[in-house]
């Protein structure tokens, strides 16, 4: 079966570096996780504060951080081929782009010469009716919420 | 061209006719262009015997040339139709002239209803006229249109205007139409709405001023209330 | 670079795509109703912060696997890898509990679209964490006995990307008030 | 690390070189080049579908009211379900597994110079879910209700709610069927680009990869960007009709314009995903029967990079006037119009590599050509189109459908010839019959365009799409109108008449045909090194090295017109 042993990778392809990028020891990796449990912490408690500003940047900016900080260091995209960074920030950079196309027409509810009346009716109605949509609704708000909930029940 | 087939109704059917005959002739020339280029290579270079092929790369910057020269060439075509449709675009679609009336064109499975604003010239009043599958309206008159569905996607389409808007269930979307000559048309619906997509056909009357004036009146709601006196449409919708 | 990893690359790139129509759906429409945050405060942040504490240990015992794996420890490896699916399997349990106390409470995927786009968006992201386990499953009984050992930095690599786009989904499901 | 990845690639070879009990042979397979066999197998069935919903619904625009013989009366539901049928069959279970599926999975190991696919089990569960797929859709014809009828691009809230389709089961089938058949091409695409980056054959560098394979990586990685949003909204959508959430339905907060945009972000690039594959096999045609060097190798390549990469940014085209904001309509306006120019340059270059030629005209090269003549008038009429302005008048007539199956059926049709009248030889290693092929082109090609050329006019004439009678519309019936619907109809009957001799030309080859030589058209590329057909495994005298790209036709230093990429350079005294 020599004739199904793979040819060797093509010059372009260098032959593998995949131990190189295990380099680093166990602590490291439990470092980066310390942080991220601690990132983590941050953006809980961010939000709490109310303050619109302060929660995205706790919430929305935290969590490019953390992903950042797992994509460099658990999947080793800095050791990678370049390729593979370009490759991911074309896919995103994708779904920038189609948001950007779709929100004038999604997003919106008023455009040029239109008006969504449906979507503004859901908007007014359910500012209207405030919380939850049954008896139930009401009764719980985020800060009351059991810390476990699983194992209460 | 399509004046030829299709009437020509509207005050924009002009514009939209001229810019498909000024891209038709475009790439009109070009299609006839390369195809001629084409067929004329295949007959030139049939394989003789004891004739070898031509050894050419196509990577060299006189080589090149003949790419990229038309390559240059449909950027200039293309800027120009770009032109040209924005243009015809802008007037259909993005500027809105004042109405001299309002008519409100509601589409559903499968039929239209067509909300008139009646003697008084306004919607959402008692004399309004509802008709199903027939809008009635007057020629040299700016029209818009309040466009929406009941259930699914349809598409108020008239030919003759070169009119064609979707409407989406939950919108209201606005247009506008001038007609320039009286007759009657169809009103297609172009979004497959069903089973009963094709046989949602509806007609547009257009009628001069008299013709109008009478529909008006026999047609609105008898209702006391409704001055017979006030003059159907505003002066002003003449221009 | 070596197949498998290279296939995962792409994998990750393809899956970037799926959930980016999920969450570009979600942005768009949450942005255009304020109502919703009506509805976003009864899900529960503590059990949602909770899960990706779950799943970026599990994330972090991946990495050792694959740390243990390139140094030839099998056995090791397929330890931590076990542990990851332990991290997947706690992440579901408490997800069920979440889901089947706000489904008590009448926040069903129809009862809004909110609660649609959350169920969804959700549910997509726990198929993938379900697919995760099971390749894990495979791939750690192999690396047991000392086989295919790369191929517990491929499982950990898309364990990653799972990882990676809890971290997304938690803000905007339940953060973002 | 890689040696690792190969041992399993021997090991699932090892079960299927051995035994060959007929389920593991051809049902069972991993070797690409069978499942490359099924894929076509199965496309060519799926067409027969298309084939007959489209003898059906054209012979009720001809005749309407009339029993079509072999189906009965065409209604309403019935015209709904076979347009719908037609345009997905074709698209999706024709021209994707067809020219992507079966021609990728045939070509790329061969033309790369490798024994397999990297991942053979994948490759053989990606054919199994492209068949549960068309099971599906076809078992959607027999459930209550009958078959989805709301068009291929299946908008909401029609396709969203059973009250208004009437089709409940018949539209979750067909969307499960379409959602399962881009499952099955992201794991082909995965494993196709994982292929040629890894296993080309040594000395085989970007430039030296032939065109088709290049096309068919760029519309695999066309096809992975673009398809995660549908397949989000599939699942949205899927959710709407069986367990009646709101993301489409305007009364619950959704918005049915948001489908019509994810359906299109996939939907434009889709059409370049089947485009790039037949330009690729045309440029493999060319330059074999014209004896040439492609012209501009690395201009093409660039052009298809760049149509590529612009077909992310004009989908909204298709919905000028569905209700988005007329705005954004300027922007998609001009990104349209200038998607033709890399997509004109790349004709140029197909038209100049003729040039200087030394042109045989051989089926396969019939077909190639005629491919570029055609298309051609497929991309002019775009233009009407891609300008917002007189697409108000076009769209959704019969105008697009005359353009898009300008293009179109060059793609799915005479590109699918033009590939398998050539690589005929080496698919099965029997010449096809030169005479039945070229009755066959002929019949074909004139044709065609008898159905078309009148359906431009109609729809100029104002015929809109998807209408199932005419006789409802007076400004539809003036004179000659249904003449022109009947002569279209009529073409159609004779291009499917032709379909016989290309089938009987097939079959009566692929048994009794004479013996191919392993390079019956004196071709460079490597697949033409091995032999015809190739065993498992592919290159029995062990795999090949490469020298050069795979274009050098009518070298001047040689004797010979061709110089394959294996050959190594001669020694210089």
């Amino acid at each position: 079966m020599s004739d199904n042993a793979h040819a060797p990778a093509a010059p372009g392809a260098e032959p593998s570096n995949a131990h190189g990028h295990a380099a680093h020891d166990d602590k490291f990796y439990i470092r980066i996780w310390g942080i991220l449990l601690v990132l983590l912490v941050v953006s809980v408690i961010g939000p709490e504060l109310g303050i619109r500003v302060v929660t995205l940047i706790t919430a929305f900016g935290i969590a490019i951080v953390k992903a950042y900080l797992v994509l460099k260091n658990f999947m080793h995209i800095g050791v990678e081929k370049k390729y593979v960074a370009y490759l991911l920030i074309t896919m995103v950079a994708l779904m920038v782009l189609m948001v950007g196309g779709v929100g004038p027409d999604v997003l919106r509810h008023d455009g040029h010469r239109w008006s969504n009346v449906a979507a503004k009716k859901t908007v007014e109605e359910g500012l209207k009716a405030g919380g939850g949509h049954d008896a139930h609704g009401g009764e719980h708000k985020a800060g009351e919420k059991p810390a476990e909930p699983a194992p209460a029940h | 061209m399509i004046e030829h087939y299709v009437d020509s109704a509207s005050t924009f059917s002009g514009d939209i006719d001229n810019v498909i005959l000024v891209i038709l002739a475009s790439v009109g020339f070009w299609f006839i262009l390369a195809e001629v280029v084409f067929f004329w290579l295949i007959l030139k270079f049939r394989a003789k015997p004891g004739v070898k092929a031509q050894y050419i790369s196509g990577e060299k910057p006189h080589e090149k040339k003949w790419v990229t020269i038309p390559h240059y060439a449909t950027l200039v075509f293309d800027v120009a139709i770009i032109i040209m449709a924005i243009k015809v675009w802008h007037d259909v679609k993005i500027n809105l002239p004042e109405p001299d009336s309002t008519v409100r064109v509601i589409a559903q499975q499968w039929a239209w209803t067509f909300v008139h604003p009646g003697p008084d010239n306004k919607l959402d009043t008692p004399d309004d006229i509802q008709m199903v599958d027939e809008l009635h309206v007057q020629e040299n008159k700016t029209y818009h249109f309040e466009l929406t569905s009941r259930d699914v996607l349809h598409s108020f389409s008239v030919p003759v205007f070169r009119l064609k808007q979707d409407a989406i269930p939950g919108r209201i979307i606005k247009g506008w139409f001038k007609a320039t000559q009286t007759g009657q048309y169809d009103i297609q619906c172009t979004e497959i709405c069903g089973i009963g997509h094709g046989i949602m056909p509806a007609r547009i009357i257009i009628e001069n001023e008299a013709q109008h004036r009478v529909w008006n009146t026999t047609n609105a709601p008898k209702l006391a209330e409704v001055a017979p006196t006030t003059p159907p449409t505003s002066a002003g919708g003449m221009p | 670079m070596p197949t498998g990893r290279l296939a995962v690359w792409w994998l990750i790139a393809s899956e970037i795509v799926i959930f980016g129509g999920v969450l570009g759906s979600y942005i768009m429409h949450r942005l255009g109703h304020p109502e919703w945050a009506n509805q976003s405060v009864h899900t529960n942040t503590w059990a949602g912060a909770f899960n990706t504490f779950v799943l970026l240990t599990s994330s972090l015992s991946a990495v050792l696997a694959h740390n243990a794996a390139s140094r030839g420890d099998g056995k090791r490896a397929a330890k931590l890898l076990w542990a990851t699916i332990g991290g997947g399997a706690v992440f579901l349990v408490v997800k069920s509990f979440e889901w089947t106390n706000e489904i008590q409470h009448g926040y069903t995927i129809t009862s809004n679209t909110f609660w649609s786009f959350y169920y969804t968006a959700a549910g997509l992201h726990g198929l993938h964490v379900i697919a995760g386990m099971i390749v894990m499953m495979f791939v750690a009984a192999d690396a047991a006995k000392n086989k295919e050992l790369q191929r517990v930095e491929n499982a950990g690599l898309y364990w990653h990307f799972v990882d990676l786009v809890w971290i997304f989904l938690f803000p905007l499901l339940y953060i973002a008030k | 690390m890689s040696t690792a990845a190969h041992a399993e690639q021997d090991h699932a070879h090892g079960h299927a070189h051995h035994d060959e009990g007929f389920i593991k042979k051809y049902l069972w397979s991993t070797d690409h080049k069978m499942i490359a066999m099924q894929y076509l197998f199965t496309g060519m069935a799926m067409a027969l579908i298309g084939g007959f919903t489209v003898y059906a619904f054209r012979m009720q625009l001809a005749f309407p009211g009339m029993s079509v013989p072999g189906y009965g009366r065409v209604t309403a539901t019935d015209y709904n379900a076979l347009v719908t049928t037609h345009g997905s069959v074709m698209i999706f279970w024709v021209a994707m597994p067809v020219l992507i599926a079966a021609l990728g999975n045939y070509l790329i190991p061969l033309m790369i110079g490798c024994d397999d696919m990297v991942f053979p089990r994948l490759n053989r569960l990606s054919y199994q879910l492209f068949l549960i797929s068309s099971i599906v859709l076809i078992a959607s014809f027999y459930v209550p209700g009958g078959a989805f009828g709301g068009a291929w691009t299946s908008y909401p809230p029609l396709s969203a709610k059973a009250e208004y389709s009437l089709t409940g089961l018949g539209s979750s089938m067909w969307l499960l069927a379409v959602a399962l058949e881009f499952a099955a091409f992201l794991l082909g695409g995965i494993n196709f680009v994982t292929t040629v980056m890894n296993s080309r054959a040594p000395g085989m560098k970007m430039f030296d990869v032939p065109i088709v394979v290049w096309m068919i990586i760029i519309a695999s990685i066309l096809f992975m960007a673009s398809v995660g949003p549908l397949i989000a909204g599939a699942v949205m959508l899927l959710f709407d009709q069986q367990i009646g959430t709101g993301f489409f339905d305007p009364a619950k907060g959704g918005d049915p314009v948001l489908w019509q945009h994810l359906f299109w972000f996939f939907g434009h690039p889709e059409v370049y995903v089947v485009l790039l594959p037949a330009m690729g096999i045309v440029a493999e045609i060319i330059t074999v029967f014209s004896r040439k060097k492609l012209f501009a190798y690395k201009t093409v390549l660039y052009t298809a990079i760049g149509t590529g990469v612009l077909s992310f940014f004009v989908w909204a085209h298709h919905q000028f006037i569905a209700g988005i904001d007329p705005r954004m309509a300027n922007v998609f306006s001009v990104t349209t119009l200038l998607i033709s120019i890399p997509v004109a340059e790349m004709v140029f270059v197909y038209i100049g590599t003729l040039y200087g030629g030394s042109i045989r005209l051989t089926t396969p090269m019939l077909w190639a050509l005629s491919f570029i003549a055609e298309f051609l008038l497929g991309g002019v009429t775009g233009i009407f189109l891609g300008a917002s302005g007189s697409d108000i008048y076009f769209h959704d007539t019969y105008f697009v459908i005359a353009h898009f199956h300008y293009t179109f059926f060059p793609i799915a049709f005479i590109g699918s010839f033009a590939a398998i009248t050539y690589w005929f030889p080496k698919m099965f290693g029997k010449m096809m019959n030169e005479t039945w092929g070229k009755v066959h082109f002929w019949g074909t090609i004139i044709s065609f365009n008898f159905i078309f050329i009148p359906l431009f006019f109609l729809g100029a004439r104002g015929d809109h799409r998807r209408i199932y009678d005419y006789r409802h519309f007076p400004d539809l019936m003036k004179a000659g109108m249904q003449d022109m619907r009947i002569l279209a109809t009529l073409a159609l009957l004779v291009l499917l008449a032709f379909q016989v001799v290309f089938l009987v030309n097939f079959f009566y080859s692929l048994f009794k045909g004479a013996k191919a030589p392993a390079n019956p058209w004196e071709a460079n590329t490597l697949e033409w090194q091995a032999p015809s057909p190739p065993p498992h495994g592919n290159f029995p005298q062990g795999l090949p090295n490469v020298y050069r790209g795979p274009y050098e036709y009518s070298h001047p230093d040689r004797q010979a017109d061709w110089w394959p990429q294996t050959e190594p350079e001669p020694t210089k005294s």
